[in-house]
């Protein structure tokens, strides 16, 4: 465990006088709905005007999944985007089925409302002098690099996205993204692309990549961060990833998400989800 | 509009007045600036600040919390930056504030604790202190202060003598006769008592067959320890003249007026804050609107309505007490 | 098929040998007969009745029962016919059972344990007692006997002296110190200990003002105290060298897994029986098929696996004690 | 309280061995939902073949209101029949939407699947030698009434029913029932017929009636039991009623729905929950 440090956030200073108002907590109605791969549900979110705008690629939404007379589960579930329509007010979130939450959650249909906290955390950057992003991702991984995507290209960068899945049935179907992606996968089972893991995939693009983002279970960033360690020369391409930690409050309030960094325990929530690779403590 | 002030410290000249009685519980709300840009943090009678520590603290490795079935656990370990750095960031932003901003304290020993008050007994920005006895105490073998009733009467004589900031003495539910350890705190010279902390709780990940949690034990919060804190609040407030604050598992109006009716003067909210922050705030404007809607003009009004002597709760003759700790088996 | 069968008294020449290690617990499921027609009763390991006191008693008035966020609370108040009635009309039933039959006891002196215990030794179709400690002892002003080390060694020793019959001692999680409490009833002479009975709750109707239930505190049950349970069987596991049966929140295989990995050998389910019958003796199958998976021929592969020591449980040696009791402040 | 009794079921000698084995815990699915009563819902569940012909007016099952995921609420609710149909092996409930459990099961549609155990409970019996059957409802207590009433009047008994609930649009509309019962309402604020307690209109009918059944919330039950000590002449007409009590295991187990007797507590959800009405110690 890395050192003792002083968990004081930046913005200690914002006394309540003079901070901004903007409420993080509101009721959103689910608009359509779709299966994508294999069991998980892309759900599109009626957003209240004024947000869409804000939410960027790697930052999430906390969702209380459960019916209002139910308290179970208790806690929200976090959720980033996989896509956002500011022109229509709309987020769309990827939702694999798995646990008490997310199999509520991804068993909505339009008309629902969802009561939904945020947006939170920090998020992906993709600087204004980086021509080429390399991505990485891992199952539901792939939602916030899939917004980050439609932003980079908007911006005119080129990306590369890798992503890998347990067999082919559970890989995002290329028709969802933009022709000009060049989008490579790699399955355990080798039903498709690469056999084997994703961050196999990625020496190849290293010297290629300007900036390199990644989201997927800790064992993929795990060993995502040792192919950086032994392949890139020096700082570049910087890497970014995402973590996946539980979470409680989501505003940094209760220490529950932290991770262990060179700069001490870092909230998760806050100053998180996204850290650049070589500061976290594995 | 029901008057729903209250004042948790009456017999101290300092006194700890609340515009209303819904406080947030320490350790879910931070220092008091997370929420913000969430809800309106003002809107709260005050909030207890994450528990400090006489140095830095780092806390557990992680995984530090899981979900249990109607709660949680937890095991942050008290990660904060000790006393020290503690007061030169968080008092000062608060002294502009009109929330009063009460300071959770833990330590391992009754001179730390001492210590700590003794540091805070004159920082401007600090309303009271709130006095985390749910510590191990190094010198009785990691038994817990508040487990022991001497040993709970030691640590509030000791801070009480450091001190002459309002004090709440904060219960632990691991303690068998929560009456007895409330009436050894008040007679340590305590100016509220609030309970409960959490209760000791374990989950096992049966795939990893291991703890979930790194520490292995957490401390279990939420709903589902709501039974058991307003059982003890029931208990305390027939046995003690000090005002009661009552905390555990509050996610609504219903669970708080739960506590203020088996005699809580104010409320906590902890867990309730991570689901539904927005809900907690409001907790304040629908109990001045129940209050009204029940004719009722003061929150003192309902103050201990469900105890067996009615209102307002009064302290008992020693030879009542067994009868404060009520137990009929199945 | 793995072999699931347990003795849950090594060291008794009467043994407590089951087929399976789920056992429905006490005030859960009547006298052994009421499930019969709703699911296999004699697929369970054993059946432990309704708790038996000296003389006949009509109960606690109504309501008695009331659900809180993952659980219940209960104060029946041990309806019972009286060891003597108990006695005439159940234990003949059972003789002609496979099903072992645990008889639990409750009383409010050490002499009137002592004196069932006596009654029931040598009655045919008694398997077992299951001593409820979590009583009041009346010559202790209503404090339990399950809440102080000295009492609850009293009493065991005393049933002890009383009877040949394996004895199980059921712990009160209100105890402060669980690990210390095990030991003496270990050191009075138990067979095995259960742990944990109920909590104890209140749940207050704030429309009427008042406790939900008629006897005001009730024993909170059910999935929102499984965190306290596994944690004290965990502890208790570390400490005695007696089988320890684990219980508490019990709803599904997953849960019974917690319970064995913490250091059970066998698993009560109570509550769980309540909102599915089926799947509580579905958990015997379960668990078979589950060992089958992992590879485990014996259900004692398991037990014990998520201790620091891993498998087996171990007696503890004193000076580890403290660690048994582990407690990290939030 | 009354005196202690000796809580032994009369079916104590029922070895395992030679016990029947019909389980009684069974998946169910709904096939039609309609409104009534203004806010509650008649949900028509079929049932495995060879239980709907068991199924007597009073009795109830114990339904698991959750999700297949979810513990809130942990216990299950008990609901008495509004009918049975034997040939089409289906059963109605009528549930009125109060707290979390009712809540969830009034808002089920056909096709959801439900924990169902039963049936529980003892009957509402009219004997072959009664002609003319009284029947008083409150609310939602309706249900097992119109069961009965439909058994009734299936062996030419007549029937006068009963019924008071708060408001008109809370009464159960008349065109459910049988032209040839006699329906008779109250509200308590006299939007339609009686302005009162439905049991004011009682005296009218004890002479005529040859037996009495009566459901609903223990005030009116309470009330009741006052109008027939005040104006029943001896024993007859007899007059039975099925209390309301929260309950755990519905099968005799846990001791916690049981009512003061005459006889001592006995179980509402195995004795009961139909008593003569002199045997209960209000
Ligand atoms: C910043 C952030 C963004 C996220 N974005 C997404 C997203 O876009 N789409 C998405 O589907 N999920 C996402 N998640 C995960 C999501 O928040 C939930 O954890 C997930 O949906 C499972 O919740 P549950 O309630 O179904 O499972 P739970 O019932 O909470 O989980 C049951 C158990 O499984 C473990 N567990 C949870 N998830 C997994 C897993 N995937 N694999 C293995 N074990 C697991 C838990 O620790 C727990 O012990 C994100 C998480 C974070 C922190
Ligand atoms: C034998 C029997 C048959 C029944 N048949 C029917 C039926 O056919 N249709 C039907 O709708 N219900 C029936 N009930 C009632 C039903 O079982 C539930 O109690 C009811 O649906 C409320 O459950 P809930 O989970 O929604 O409320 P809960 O969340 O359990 O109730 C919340 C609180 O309200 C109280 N409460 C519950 N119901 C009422 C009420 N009606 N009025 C005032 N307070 C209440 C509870 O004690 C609790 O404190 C029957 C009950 C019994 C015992
Ligand atoms: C994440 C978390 C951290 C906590 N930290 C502290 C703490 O530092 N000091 C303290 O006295 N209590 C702490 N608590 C206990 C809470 O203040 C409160 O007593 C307990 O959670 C019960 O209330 P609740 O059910 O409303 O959460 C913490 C609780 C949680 C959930
Ligand atoms: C309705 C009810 C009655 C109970 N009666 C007894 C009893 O007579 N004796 C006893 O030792 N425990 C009794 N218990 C406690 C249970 O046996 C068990 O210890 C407790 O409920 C925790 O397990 P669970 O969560 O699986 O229910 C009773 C519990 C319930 C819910
Ligand atoms: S979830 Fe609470 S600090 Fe991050
Ligand atoms: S509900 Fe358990 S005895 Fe009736």
């Amino acid at each position: 465990m890395s050192e003792s440090i002083d968990p004081v956030p930046e913005d200690v200073a914002t006394v309540r006088g003079s901070r901004a108002s903007g409420h993080r907590e509101f009721a959103a109605t689910v608009v359509a709905t779709e299966r994508e791969m294999g069991d998980c549900t892309l759900l599109t979110v009626a957003l209240p005007p004024g947000v869409a705008h804000r939410l960027r690629p790697g930052q999430f939404v906390n969702v209380l999944c459960r019916d209002a007379l139910s308290l179970d589960p208790l806690l929200r579930r976090p959720y980033s985007f996989f896509g956002v329509d500011a022109a229509n007010d709309t987020m769309t979130l990827l939702v694999r089925p798995f646990g008490r939450g997310s199999q509520w959650l991804a068993a909505r249909t339009a008309g629902d409302v969802l009561d939904v906290m945020g947006p939170l955390g920090n998020h992906f950057e993709a600087t204004s002098r980086a021509d080429r992003l390399l991505m990485v991702a891992g199952g539901v991984g792939i939602a916030p690099l899939v917004h980050l995507t439609d932003e980079a290209l908007a911006r005119g960068q080129s990306v590369t996205l890798l992503m890998g899945a347990s067999t082919a049935s559970t890989l995002l179907s290329a028709a969802r993204l933009p022709a000009e992606v060049e989008y490579v996968v790699g399955t355990d089972d080798g039903s498709q692309g690469h056999a084997g893991f994703v961050t196999d995939l990625v020496p190849d693009y290293l010297q290629w990549a300007d900036q390199v983002f990644a989201c997927g279970p800790d064992p993929m960033l795990r060993s995502l961060a040792s192919v950086i360690r032994q392949h890139r020369v020096g700082r570049r391409p910087s890497v970014h990833v995402s973590v996946e930690r539980s979470m409680a409050c989501g505003v940094g309030a209760c220490l529950g998400c932290v991770i262990d960094t060179r700069h001490g325990m870092q909230t998760s929530c806050v100053t998180g989800p996204v850290f650049p690779i070589e500061e976290i403590v594995w | 509009m029901a008057d729903l002030s209250v004042d948790l410290a009456p017999s101290n000249p300092r006194e700890l007045r609340l515009a209303n009685p819904v406080i947030a519980a320490s350790g879910c709300f931070g220092y008091g600036q997370e929420y913000q840009g969430t809800i309106d943090v003002d809107r709260l009678g005050a909030f207890v600040s994450k528990g400090i520590t006489p140095e830095p603290r780092s806390g557990n490795p992680m995984p530090r919390i899981t979900e249990t079935p109607g709660g949680m656990l937890n095991a942050i370990g008290l990660q904060n930056p000790g006393i020290r750095a503690f007061i030169r960031k968080y008092p000062p932003v608060w002294e502009g504030w009109s929330l009063p901003a009460i300071v959770n304290i833990s330590a391992e020993s009754v001179a730390d604790f001492a210590d700590m008050a003794r540091r805070l007994d004159e920082v401007p920005g600090v309303a009271a202190l709130e006095v985390n006895i749910s510590c191990p105490n190094v010198n009785a073998g990691g038994f817990c202060f508040g487990w022991d009733a001497a040993m709970s009467r030691d640590v509030t004589a000791a801070v009480r003598a450091a001190t002459t900031l309002p004090i709440i003495v904060k219960l632990s539910p691991g303690a068998t006769d929560i009456a007895a350890i409330a009436i050894a705190v008040e007679e340590g010279g305590a100016d509220a008592v609030s309970l409960i902390n959490t209760l000791v709780g374990m989950s096992i990940d049966v795939r990893k067959r291991r703890p979930v949690l790194a520490n292995r034990t957490g401390g279990l919060s939420g709903p589902a320890i709501k039974p058991v804190a307003v059982r003890m609040t029931y208990q305390v407030a027939q046995v003690v003249g000090i005002p009661v604050v009552g905390l555990g598992g509050i996610m609504g109006l219903d669970d708080a007026l739960e506590f203020f009716m088996a005699g809580a003067s104010a409320v906590q909210v902890g867990t309730g804050f991570f689901a539904q922050p927005g809900r907690m705030v409001g907790i304040v404007d629908e109990l001045d609107a129940w209050l009204d809607a029940q004719g009722c003009a003061r929150l003192g009004e309902i103050v201990g309505a469900a105890l067996p002597n009615g209102l307002p709760p009064r302290r008992m003759r020693a030879d009542d007490i067994a009868f404060a700790i009520p137990y009929d088996p199945a």
